[in-house]
């Protein structure tokens, strides 16, 4: 065991699983950086926030493949080299970019299984950054994982901490399906305690980071850290249960339920814009499958339905906070 | 191109134009469920091009691909099961007409998304590069398709990774019911050119000059030289889509392309002069195929739907 | 009032705004047809299943404008013609198109105003044919809505009637916002009553198809008709209360919540793939506000989660039928 | 060009160099949140470009968007509170660096996606050529952002629609940290001309090169002949954004360009060849300039951030 940053954690997955496997191989937009340029420019950049650094120059311009700004060029590369039998991760830098690629993914990739009636598998990662709080303003910080995870034939992994990015993401590649690998990119510099060697992490399978008996809070991604920090601080006077799906589909929706069946009482926190969103569908999840175990109405935080603003206050705003959740927990506990 | 050779591409060009033909009437007799989008009058394109391809060179083709299936070597009478939806269809009728594809053949589909495919032929190209194999991947488009951002952008691409990317390029003129005039003011063809890789424009009712261009383009290929792209002009004989009234094509259009431009007589008439087959083979050949079809679409007419079970299943490999 | 057909009547919708308001104007692949073709030809298709029949023959070539094949430059076309002070109605023909073009959709149009501070009004309406049942397979017959629901900035309309596609379109061609048109291709045939000359259906308001008392139905597009026709079914049996949201966003909470608060038991029925849909967002909202009126648990029915099947048989099953839709109430009516 | 345009032209240059000069101080400072593009270097193109246009001309721009926002008319103070996002900037301070705009002034905003800005260009020219107006719509696209789908769909698109449409490419050589060449191994003016547009290439770095390319462009638009594309080989001074290291360049490129390619010396020489402004007159708008953008930034930095209640709003007319 080892502490290392999120973004260490993905760097290291994608390292040992180029070296276990040959057909592995990444391509995207400057992960390498300076292709065409001097003799030391290639390689020198490692994606735009680092992720990538190093991998090039271990790996060379095969394996680790920079193109034009051509992100349905990009996807197509990917879901073509898996269809003839290759490992592709591409990345899509900020996931918001999929407006101008999501074809080669939802009608392509997610649909050549059932389409083909079994006949291929699919085996892509598409790897992005989500999220607000880094002032990157309305189109290079959604969460859009509720779109993603609507798509039948894709799976969506957010992982929140630095084990599950490296365990998740290796599950990833290793996985015959086209796999959404979401990186929050407020994540990047966080750090945690990341197993050493090679580990996978399975998709579906839920990780409760906190037990308690009193009320259950689903979060997504970084909303698992603020859950944490309330749990952590109403220690003692509120006994709270905090579950991470891991994976928005396959979603675990056993755990969640067996963990409301025991406190009563449930909230769920997605970053996402409120409609159709990941929170809908856990209090859905729950209010069919499990509603005589609420003892109280289901809270439901989100943003707001509105576009991520520039400013550092209103952004600020927009994103669920420790605070809310906690008044959330309050509200709930007292019910 | 010798005899054997010959004679087995006229039979792939008959087998497509049968399989259409008995196609388009079952469609008329309404037992083709969905929409169907025919390929008659442009055999000589997948034939030429797919002609000299391998299991190991892969095609991605178009809502018009039946023609494309054919020619890369699909079984008709899986494809017959699928396009009617049954049982043992060759995607076990869930994929029906727009998404058939034998990825064994390196067929990796039909696709209902106009310019879906060249992305994705990308993509096996950059397989086959990576792994160093001396074969190619060819992206089907029509000239409608070819104004699809998509297809624009993977000719930059795959000339910019120097991807063993071949282009086939299907002008027959429409798109829909738009003439391609209307659509591209520019030439296609200097359009591909442009991107930097090699571009020709060749008669797509001829086989032997699609062939010709295609063992140019795979030679450029093999050599590391990056992508090509091979307009064919050629002829679109039916509807968009079977059912199409098409009132936006002349009177007679259709009856004269008939007899000015059609592939098979053409092809015939080639390889007689050039010894490659002589009239009864030819005829021995159509009686052949004839009879293959007819078997083959009774068969799926008689057979069963899928069981329901296949809904769920096929989804994911692992979930 | 006339009966009418839903394709009669959204031809109506369009002839009528574009007579009463010039900066109206139509833009699509062969919405007119034949373009460049011999005298007779251009106008000679009005779109591929004859919905703009007629019009360009009315208005002309600047009024109802082919393209090539170009989703993205069309998107961008209403976008930035309706930043330049037009009412653009482009066609997407099958909605399933979006992922070629959707950037423009979601980052562009549905954001401008919100990022540009409030300057800029974005009146354009995107159509497109939604949903299955006409064989048309995976890549040309999903529902998609939750997907567009989820944007703030977009609304979106998905009429189940003659009457209301009639209003609705006449009500998004007038609306300041971009908005989604959904078309259920197997309703073009259906008809009813449609009342003569202009009227504008307003978005966000509800409508009860059938009152009752029993047992609520929340349906959305097509699935309106089923609801109904149960609800004529069990009629002396089961009173059933059928309501239609008629636009996903905005939705309209208040009356399904009044419903339920009447009725206790709810039925929610949504085309759409279940992850993230219309049915669990209409659970979700339940609930949350008004749990304590629900006498059983809700109950959803959606399509399952995969692409939908060429095979008509399995095609059937992947739509939720009338019959479930029954005893879905015959359930919930005896918990 | 008469003197007193000239002045203007160059006084806009200057507004814009000095604007990001002052940007690129405060971001290194640590004032403005986010991300910034600058455009330093570029300055002549989107002054060429922009000099001869009205508030009804219409500019869709990129994540490079200050310089087209200034060469557009937009006001330095409320573009200063933008950047700092505070109150009363020109976008509420809810829109930033890259999403910059001022519609009244036909500033259809910076953009955030690489090839957002071409359709939506299109589709401004659409609107002049529907109302029969004699104005053009800009589309400002970088060499990366020319090998986007969109952007090469919309050369197609304006094209066949005869859109009275002009591409402004910029060539900086660079797309982030990849060198256009790699990106790009075709010719960017000759992929646009095979579309069936006009093509130039000018010197990006010549504000009077822009200005009588763009002169041909317009004349072009308003006799309903259809888009050009303008190539613009121009220099960028600064990193792809803020902060970037820019391993990917050789040491010593900047400092070269700085002395060699710097367009507003470039102007200062040819203008005053051709009499049309004295070294007296550059320095007093140089100092004039510069304390105007002093001011603005310093009333930013002083501005309050907007009311929380400001994230509500503006995301419809009406709901
Ligand atoms: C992205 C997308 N846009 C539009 C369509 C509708 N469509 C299906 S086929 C077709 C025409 C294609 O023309 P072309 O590429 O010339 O092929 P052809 O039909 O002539 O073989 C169109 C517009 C589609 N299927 N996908
Ligand atoms: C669709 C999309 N892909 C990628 C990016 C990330 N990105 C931002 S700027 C940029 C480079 C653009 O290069 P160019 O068009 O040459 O403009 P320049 O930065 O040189 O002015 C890239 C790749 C983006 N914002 N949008
Ligand atoms: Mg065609
Ligand atoms: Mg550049």
């Amino acid at each position: 065991m080892a502490i290392k940053t999120f973004r260490e954690a993905i760097n290291e997955a994608l390292r040992e699983e180029m070296r276990r496997d040959d057909s592995v191989f990444l391509i995207g937009e400057d992960i390498a950086g300076g292709m065409g340029g001097h003799d030391g420019a290639p390689g020198s950049s490692g994606g735009m926030l680092g992720v990538t650094r190093g991998l090039y120059n271990e790996f060379g311009s095969d394996r680790v493949i920079d193109t034009p700004i051509s992100e349905s060029a990009i996807m197509g590369a990917a879901a073509g080299a898996a269809l003839a039998g290759m490992r592709p991760v591409a990345e899509l830098m900020f996931m918001d970019f999929f407006g101008v690629c999501f074809d080669q993914i939802y009608n392509q990739a997610a649909k050549f299984r059932y389409m083909f009636g079994g006949q291929s598998n699919t085996p892509m990662v598409v790897r992005g950054m989500v999220g607000a709080g880094f002032g990157s303003a309305a189109q290079h910080s959604q969460a859009l994982w509720p779109i993603f995870t609507h798509v039948p034939g894709l799976k969506v992994a957010l992982p929140s901490c630095p084990a599950d990015a490296k365990g998740l993401l290796i599950s990833a590649i290793r996985d015959e399906d086209p796999v959404i690998f979401l990186e929050h990119k407020v994540l990047y510099d966080t750090k945690g305690e990341v197993p050493d060697g090679e580990y996978a992490t399975p998709f579906g399978i839920a990780n409760v980071t906190r037990e308690g008996e009193d009320v259950t809070i689903v979060a997504f991604g970084r909303m698992v850290l603020f859950a944490n920090e309330v749990a952590d601080r109403l220690a003692g006077e509120i006994s709270v249960e905090v579950v991470d799906p891991r994976t928005t589909s396959p979603l675990d929706t056993e755990v969640i339920i067996e963990s409301v069946e025991c406190t009563g009482r449930l909230i769920v926190v997605d970053e996402a814009n409120p409609m159709c969103n990941l929170a809908s569908e856990v209090i859905s999840v729950v209010a069919t499958e499990a509603i005589g175990a609420l003892k109280a109405a289901p809270i439901k935080l989100s943003a707001p339905h509105t576009p991520v603003p520039a400013a550092p206050n209103l952004e600020q705003a927009y994103i669920p906070s420790a605070d809310e959740i906690e008044q959330a927990v309050r509200r709930v506990f007292a019910a | 191109m010798n005899k054997e050779s010959a004679l087995r591409a006229y039979r792939t060009m008959r087998l497509i134009r049968e399989f259409e033909t008995q196609i388009a009437r079952e469609f008329a007799a309404g037992t083709v469920p969905g929409m169907t989008h025919l390929y008659i009058g442009q055999e000589a394109v997948a034939v030429g091009v797919c002609h000299e391809l391998g299991n190991d060179d892969f095609i991605a083709s178009t809502h018009r691909g039946h023609g494309h299936c054919i020619a890369k070597g699909c079984d008709v009478g899986l494809m017959a099961l699928e396009l009617f939806r049954k049982e043992g269809g060759i995607c076990k009728g869930k994929g029906g007409s727009m998404h058939i594809a034998d990825v064994s053949k390196g067929m990796l589909g039909a696709n209902a998304i106009v310019g879906g495919a060249s992305p994705l032929a990308g993509g096996a190209a950059l397989a086959i590069k990576l792994r160093g194999q001396a074969n190619v991947a060819v992206a089907f488009a029509g000239d409608g398709a070819a104004n699809q951002g998509t297809t624009l952008e993977e000719m930059n691409f795959a000339a910019s990774l120097k991807l063993p990317l071949i282009f086939a390029i299907e002008s027959n003129g429409y798109g829909e019911h738009t003439l391609a005039d209307y659509a591209a003011p520019g030439d296609l063809t200097e359009r591909a050119a442009a991107f930097g890789m090699a571009a020709e424009k060749v008669d797509g009712t001829d086989f032997f000059a699609v062939h010709a261009a295609m063992e140019r383009a795979v030679k450029r290929a093999h050599s590391g030289k990056g992508p090509s792209s091979i307009e064919c002009v050629a002829t679109r004989w039916h509807g968009h889509f079977e059912g199409d009234p098409q009132l936006y094509r002349p009177k007679g259009e259709v009856d004269a392309l008939r007899r000015n431009s059609d592939p098979l007589k053409k092809f015939r008439a080639t390889a007689t002069k050039k010894k490659l087959g002589t009239k009864k083979e030819f005829d021995a050949i159509d009686a052949d195929v004839e009879n293959e079809v007819t078997k083959a679409v009774e068969a799926a007419l008689a057979a069963p739907q899928p069981d329901l079970s296949e809904l769920l299943t096929d989804v994911y490999a692992t979930y």
